[in-house]
């Protein structure tokens, strides 16, 4: 067992929303550019959203109306998060999971449709330009929230180790991406058993080791949520959480979104879409 | 032009057009400027601070959504503190949503919300007495008419009263808010109902009921307001699956001054507005000079209700 | 294979599956054969000939539809005489709907329906009640004492009473119908619901207003399963919004022991069939013996509905 | 002016439904084969419905489910009249006029998208084997009901005139269709005033006096029919009319699609759906 690194962890400011920052959120109607079935589960979906979408970053998220089909009406949007933005292009990127009703409306969508998008919402995720190493843990659907910033360190030269955890080889997602952007890629699965917390957490301990870690960043897996959070606190390691609560307004608006927080004096509700939906590792709780 | 103000009491709206209360917040402002609306309704607070149900607090089902937030409040001196100065700048009235478990607790609220910059008060009576048997005392005329003279003894704002649709008898809880002092009323709150997940055998929402709202609940909530309408001499501000221009002439028809947008806003962040530009179209194309010109207009004359086969 | 069996007080149904009353006719058996069903329910009748109301008798409203059928009936002369033969060679139990316009008449229509062939009276007591202020009988714990005390010295028939869901208290109301003497409970009938052609200013309805059902109204009625479920021990019959397995699935797990399907079956015709096929696929997917273990099966033990925050 | 012919008039057996004639209704998914604009109005729509369907016969429908689009969520089925049955390809054709939520839906139908259909429903034409001439009064989509019913009479040696009105001649549909039948078409419209109902009387008063007419038959138009009962009346020459009003079933279950008609006492109550949609010309009433 390793002990704890003498280094201080420093903390990131995260900046609040501005009260009312004037119309920086878009309502508009995007044309739909592709897609395309990524594999049996996965979709990938490309609109065309100039203007304040492209002003979308790691971590924030698109609240998108969802076609009505045969068999389902849905009649919420569903949050989405920005899996990547095409400046030049005009264009933006979601990758979805076919699971209910409206993924399976998105489904439908085919080049040349047009669906409404209301974003950039939420709080992205920040890096401190003094950072070295940053590990990146994702599992599942998350790693199309995490993909966007192995991209975002690469251009500040922090150095990226990205785990990525599925099922099985043939689910996980964004590989060849995270691997182009410059990461260190290492594929868990459950398949071969290697996706075991124990097994992540001696990965973890050895990257600490060897080359140190500044920050941890995780989506998609409350139990890799709580894994980071106690390596973590052990080593002093600071990290962020891009986390899901189901939504109706994705604006601050509802109060549906709220999830338990870690507060100076117990816990605290919070609403995931405007707080979050990226918080501080050691305030976030298992879910 | 089309005239697009329409009075409610003693106040003047620049349009009929403004939000639910609970379906709205300073969020907002970063789609649209607030100057559009005809007013702007606040969440509903209480006295002291609350936490609010258990998650999930929200179920889509079908062309609606059951939501049991609840009413978290951060408790009438953050409001008057910190929320209130976010909408100082506002052109459009502010209309303070307020509840309380007893009519005391109301009366006492209310007085403190006595301050500059509150133009009106939105009392949600929908909520529980507890000082009866827990049922909302906007359920039944009596204790509607005990919340309300207390509430009207204690400002002199102009007062707003929100009932239920989850009485048997709107007509009558309309009639004796009216008679104990309201300005107008909004009708109505969410209906309560319920979803089960047939997967996993537990409720959708984690306080097992909640309230239902959106396009589905429109035709119940559209006949409440015409009942209310013939009821009551008061403005009536209708509430309930209003997404579009046609939903809002709709209740005009039916009685309703003006009308409230909720649930729609979060699916289309700016359907308050479109609201407003569709009457103003709507109103030109039929030839209609003033907006408020459509409230009660419906054409029932020489038709009745069959009162013996209305209900099958 | 799942036993799909129900028992509705001292009645045993091949399977929980039913029409609603008035949603449901002999017309029917040009599609598929009613040996199928749990029971077969008829239309409403009354003692007298009636007219039923004006049309326009159906508009359709988002994910349902409004209904001002009222109750055309031939009389029960010509039920007995004329309807019921064309019964008699089906397998499944007749339930035989009825009303009237006070106690008393229920009385007298149920006394002359003791007649062999029919297997139960659902008495739809959402009628007005002429002798009161023309409120149904089943909005008020009372009046519906009352029908159901003569209802029930009327009959020795199995006695099942359909509540309306335009009360604020169907808990009370389930209570005083089973108190004196219901078999079982249908809940609910339709919802008091309107709508109006914004291009023509005219109610959609030919008598203003109308009853409400469909999938849009779904999650208020489960709610009111849900209510009556805690207030009563009798089995309840859930209806309202049933169009798939999952609804009627959703329906036991609130508290139903049986269901009936409405109007999914204008909608898909064969839509009962399916329910009764889709029952058996779901209980054996999850390992269920008997249907009959669905009800009241929903998993909210340690969850509490929040007295204070359940109405927003 | 005319005085009454000295033939007296036959009454039509109108065959009444059976009470249980087993499952003579499909309640069926049919294949879209094509769904074609005909004019800014009009859609052709083809489905292969194989089956029950092709027992339907002229005036009797269908209830159709009409898809859900992006503006419209059409919840109730929509009545539509047999506009043509092809037993050789095993197809069923319908007419249908863009008014509303269900046929704005019925529009977005392509070749091989499916649909729910009920039918066949109703009762359809008589035609009384005696018969020699039979004239056949339409007005706008009225004519989708009237054209099969030009082929069927052909097919018995029954000689058929057609008078088939619309506002503009770009809007009469069917001319061809009913001239191939073998049928004499007059077209008549409110563009050149031909269509004014003093018009079609005085062609009317024509057409009994050189060939003398054993029927009429009508559907789109109250005004036609109002006028082919009173010139039916005078002449003793009986009618058949097909007539509209808002469904919900189809089935005789709802009692939603009742019109008033006159009866040996006073006035009744039927049933569109069962009890017709053709009525006897001398018991329907002005709607
Ligand atoms: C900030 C945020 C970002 C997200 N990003 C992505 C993404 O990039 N790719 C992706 O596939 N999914 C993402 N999700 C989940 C997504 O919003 C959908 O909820 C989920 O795909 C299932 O929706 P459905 O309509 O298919 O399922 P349904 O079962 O029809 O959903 C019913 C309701 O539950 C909600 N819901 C279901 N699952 C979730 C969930 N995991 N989180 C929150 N709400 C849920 C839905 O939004 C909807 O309101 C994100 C969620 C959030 C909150
Ligand atoms: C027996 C019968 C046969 C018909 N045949 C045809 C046909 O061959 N071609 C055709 O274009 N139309 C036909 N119609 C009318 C058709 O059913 C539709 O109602 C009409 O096309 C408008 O529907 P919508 O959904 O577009 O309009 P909407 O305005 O959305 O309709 C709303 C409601 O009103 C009803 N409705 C509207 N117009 C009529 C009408 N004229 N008659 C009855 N109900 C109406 C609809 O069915 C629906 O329930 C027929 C109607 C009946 C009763
Ligand atoms: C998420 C949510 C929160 C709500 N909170 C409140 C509230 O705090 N006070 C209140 O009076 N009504 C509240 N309501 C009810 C709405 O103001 C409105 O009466 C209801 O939703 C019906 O209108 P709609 O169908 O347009 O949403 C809330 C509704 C929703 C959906
Ligand atoms: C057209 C129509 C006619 C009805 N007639 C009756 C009736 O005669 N008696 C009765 O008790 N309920 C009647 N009902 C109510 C239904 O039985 C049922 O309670 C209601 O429609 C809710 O169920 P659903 O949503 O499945 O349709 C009628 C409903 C409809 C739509
Ligand atoms: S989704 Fe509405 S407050 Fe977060
Ligand atoms: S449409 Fe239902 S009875 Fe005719």
């Amino acid at each position: 067992m390793l002990s704890a690194p003498p280094v201080e962890a420093e903390t990131v400011e995260v900046a609040p929303i501005e009260a009312s920052p004037a119309f920086d959120v878009a309502d508009t109607q995007a044309l739909v550019m592709s897609n395309t079935a990524v594999n049996g589960e996965y979709f990938h979906l490309t609109l065309a959203a100039a203007g304040l979408a492209m002003n979308a970053k790691a971590g924030q998220f698109f609240n998108i109306a969802c076609p009505a089909t045969d068999k389902d009406l849905p009649y919420l949007r569903r949050p989405m998060s920005v899996y990547r933005v095409v400046p030049s292009k005009g264009e933006i990127e979601f990758l979805y999971k076919v699971t209910g009703a409206g993924t399976r409306g998105l489904a439908t969508l085919r080049a040349g449709d047009s669906t409404a998008v209301l974003g950039p919402l939420g709080n992205g995720f920040e890096l401190n330009p003094r950072w070295k190493n940053i590990v990146v843990v994702g599992r599942g659907v998350g790693l199309a929230t995490l993909a966007p910033l192995a991209e975002m360190a690469a251009e500040r030269g922090i150095k990226v180790t990205a785990i990525l955890s599925a099922r099985s080889r043939g689910l996980v997602m964004s590989v060849e991406r995270f691997a182009a952007s410059g990461a260190r890629v290492e594929v868990v699965t459950d398949e071969d058993g290697s996706s075991d917390p124990d097994n992540v957490e001696r990965m973890l301990l050895r990257l600490i080791e060897k080359e140190g870690a500044d920050a941890f960043f995780t989506c998609g897996s409350n139990r890799l949520m709580l894994l980071l959070k106690r390596v973590g606190a052990t080593f002093q390691i600071q990290g962020q959480v891009a986390m899901e609560q189901q939504m109706a307004c994705g604006l601050g608006m509802c109060f549906c979104c709220v999830r338990n927080f870690s507060a100076p004096n117990g816990t605290e509700q919070r609403r995931v879409c405007v707080d979050g939906p990226v918080f501080p590792l050691s305030e976030a709780l298992s879910w | 032009m089309v005239d697009l103000r329409v009075k409610i009491g003693r106040m003047t709206l620049r349009n009929p057009v403004m939000p639910a209360s609970g379906t709205f917040s300073e969020g907002l402002a970063r789609v649209f400027s607030f100057d559009h609306l005809g007013a702007v309704v606040t969440k509903t607070i209480t006295a002291e601070r609350r936490g609010g149900n258990p998650t999930p607090r929200v179920a889509e089902v079908g062309q609606g959504m059951l939501n049991s937030i609840g009413i978290p409040s951060k408790g009438v001196i953050n409001f008057i503190d910190h929320i209130m100065p976010e909408y100082a700048a506002c052109s459009a009235p502010l209309v303070v949503s307020v509840s309380a478990p007893t009519a005391e607790a109301f009366a006492d609220i209310v007085r403190q919300l006595n301050v500059p910059g509150i133009a009106a008060i939105e009392a949600n009576i929908s909520c529980p007495n507890i000082e009866e048997d827990g049922k909302a005392f906007a359920m039944r005329a009596k204790s509607t008419a005990v919340v309300v003279d207390q509430l009207r003894k204690a400002t002199t704002l102009p007062l707003w009263v929100k009932l239920t649709p989850n009485t048997g008898d709107v007509g009558a809880v309309a009639q004796a808010a009216q008679d104990n002092g309201a300005d107008a009323l909004v009708v109505a709150n969410t209906i309560l109902a319920m979803s089960i997940d047939t997967e996993t055998f537990r409720p959708r929402l984690g306080s097992i009921m909640g309230g239902y709202s959106g396009p589905a609940i429109k035709p119940i909530v559209l006949r409440m307001v015409y009942q209310c309408a013939q009821a009551v001499d008061i403005p009536i501000i209708g509430c309930g699956g209003i997404a579009a221009t046609e939903d809002a002439v709709e209740y005009m028809l039916a009685g309703a001054a003006a009308v409230q947008v909720g649930t729609a806003t979060f699916v289309k962040p700016n359907a308050m507005l479109d609201v407003v530009d569709g009457l103003t179209r709507f109103c030109q194309r039929k030839g209609i000079a003033k907006v408020s010109d459509l409230t009660g207009a419906v054409l029932d004359r020489g038709m009745t209700v069959d009162q013996l086969e209305a209900l099958p």
